[in-house]
């Protein structure tokens, strides 16, 4: 009954081919596998735990290294590389009409109060909109408005002029350039339009560049 | 085809051959078809697909089908097509060429025969070596434990200086767009001149002028008279259409009267 | 905007690290992974093609070796080590002689039309074959052939070279014995419609090896 064990035993394949062995059957195991079980697979008279060594230290500082996961060993990325194991899917989309009515008031404008910007806008500006702009960093947080209450209120940001590629939101194209631009094709209801131009002047666009 | 390979051919038609051919007979539904049935049959010849002997299989081929005519298999209708070309093929084969034949000779067609054989047989040949060939999941593995990639998802929003521009321009025009719409203040609509009258209806027992019927605040100012009017008419001609007013005009641009239809 | 960019292509890491980098990535994943898709996962200025390189040298004679699947990568465990792996074969669905054969014509004369397969095997192909062969995805639709009618082509796939073991549809085994043979040729039976003549320079492995 020993015959074969002892014959067997002499037929044990070379240590590397142990290790290929123990490679191939790591790298195609749907589970961790531990020594006896890579025992079971391998011909007689082989040492899983020695072509383990060997195997471990060959994978020594590589992209993916063997590890211990209780009694079994299994393959896995090295750490350092984990962040390769992430894809991003970047996925672009069009800014809301609502987010983008209220950012261009807010460049207009600045520094304006979440009031005003309903005001203008006619609609009320929900807390996602504005959220969703300081998010972005394409605006921040103002001076206080001293008036009562001290409503806080929105400029945009460094960000915001080197997305839209301006120097400064003094470049912002006034309504006359929309006009000229075509963008604007309506005409202006004589002598209305014109005062209503001028209270962009006003609207503290001359504070922003105090700071 | 020489003729000395047609006495060759019909010697070497062996009984033992022919037996073999009609036991054939008995799996015709092991074939894959008449192609399938003839490289078969070539096998019997012993002898490379390059030398076989088109008209000996062409005989035995025909043998084949007419077996099985005999024991009333029903064969399908591919098998006798190629049993009728086989026909005329050997015929052709047999007899001395028609020199005032036009198109292939026998020949060619019994060449091309054998080409297809031989085709048959290497695609055979060549689908035994693919599928001998170490297949993943049988010889050689993929990745047993894939490590999950994440995905992450990262939204960015954009707008363009053109967006901007426009949706403030949007908003700073709102006002100057106002002349573009229809202002409601001075337009009395039907709708408002139909509800009104019928109301009114029951008071309209004697012939009356319309203009007399005008609503309070909408008989001075020239828009909002015209306005009215218009409503007003658009209401009586209405009413008139359910048969529930009379209407009546002395004259041109004379005034229109109404009155309410009796038993209404 | 450039610098970015001009940046990163200064700091692609040492090609050992990108040697790691593609070790990982393709370790992790079942599927071949083309160039292309290992350089959207790696750090801008990476030459994926020449850590490939370098990785399938380091895997020679392993356990596990990097093989070419058409235009992807993938690392395969050795297949004279497949007897060790009994525990990981899944049953394949029995193919019949008739899907086996259609598959290899398909395979050897590629691009190719279900006439012509019917031309070859001298028997119509059932619809239940060709399907299954698309299912496995083993093969799939190719170009159309400009000759009347337009009929639709059948060529394989890389998940069929990546069964297989084959690097592309130009190692399909004895393809030149064949070729040479004259056997992949479509030659019309004499005296038939000559316009046939005309799609035979379209037809057959001769496609694959103008590209």
């Amino acid at each position: 009954m020993t015959e074969p064990q002892e014959q067997s035993l002499f037929d044990a394949p070379p240590i590397a081919e142990q290790e290929r062995m123990v490679e191939a059957i790591l790298f195609a195991s749907t589970e961790p596998l531990s020594v006896a079980d890579l025992a079971r697979r391998m011909p007689h008279g082989c040492d899983p735990a020695e072509a383990i060594a060997y195997l471990r230290r060959r994978y020594e500082g590589r992209g993916v290294r063997l590890v211990r996961v209780g009694d079994a060993w299994a393959f896995r990325t090295a750490p350092d590389l984990g962040h390769l194991m992430q894809k991003e899917v970047v996925e672009n989309r069009k800014l809301s009409r609502a987010a983008i009515e209220t950012l261009a008031i807010i460049a207009y404008h600045q520094p304006v109060t979440r009031a005003e910007i309903e005001e203008i806008r006619g609609v009320a500006v929900s807390r996602g909109t504005i959220d969703q702009l300081i998010e972005m960093e394409w605006i921040r947080f103002g001076r206080r408005r001293m008036t009562p209450g001290r409503p806080v209120t929105f400029v945009v940001t460094e960000i915001f002029l080197d997305h839209f590629g301006l120097e400064s939101a003094r470049d912002l194209p006034g309504l006359k350039d929309l006009r000229a631009a075509g963008l604007l094709d309506n005409r202006p209801l004589p002598g209305a339009a014109l005062s209503s131009d001028e209270d962009e002047d006003q609207t503290g666009q001359s504070e922003l560049f105090e700071d | 085809m020489s003729d000395r390979d047609w006495v060759s051919d019909q010697k070497d038609q062996s009984v033992s051959e022919r037996i073999a051919a009609e036991a054939l007979i008995v799996d015709v539904d092991g074939f894959e078809g008449p192609l399938d049935l003839l490289l078969t049959l070539s096998r019997t010849q012993k002898v490379d697909l390059r030398r076989i002997s088109v008209l000996q299989l062409a005989e035995q081929y025909l043998l084949f089908v007419n077996k099985a005519k005999a024991l009333r298999i029903e064969l399908a209708a591919d098998y006798l097509v190629m049993a009728a070309w086989l026909a005329y093929l050997k015929s052709r084969l047999l007899l001395p060429p028609d020199p005032s034949d036009e198109g292939p000779s026998a020949e060619d067609l019994a060449a091309h025969l054998a080409f297809q054989l031989e085709r048959l047989q290497a695609m055979r040949e060549a689908a035994a070596r693919l599928m001998a060939r170490d297949q993943k999941g049988r010889d050689f593995f993929a990745r047993g434990l894939p490590e999950e990639v994440q995905r992450s998802r990262k939204v960015v929003y954009s707008a363009s200086l053109i967006d901007l521009m426009r949706a403030y321009a949007r908003i700073r025009t709102k006002d100057e767009f106002r002349p573009f719409v229809m202002d409601r203040h001075d337009v009395y609509t039907m709708e408002q001149a139909l509800d009104r009258m019928r109301g009114l209806l029951g008071y309209a027992g004697e012939w009356s002028d319309l203009e007399s019927w005008m609503p309070e605040g909408w008989d001075r100012a020239p828009m909002r008279r015209r306005s009215s009017m218009a409503a007003h008419f658009a209401a009586i001609l209405e009413m008139a259409k359910r048969g529930q007013i009379q209407i009546r005009q002395g004259e041109t641009f004379a005034p229109i009267q109404i009155r309410r239809k009796e038993g209404e």
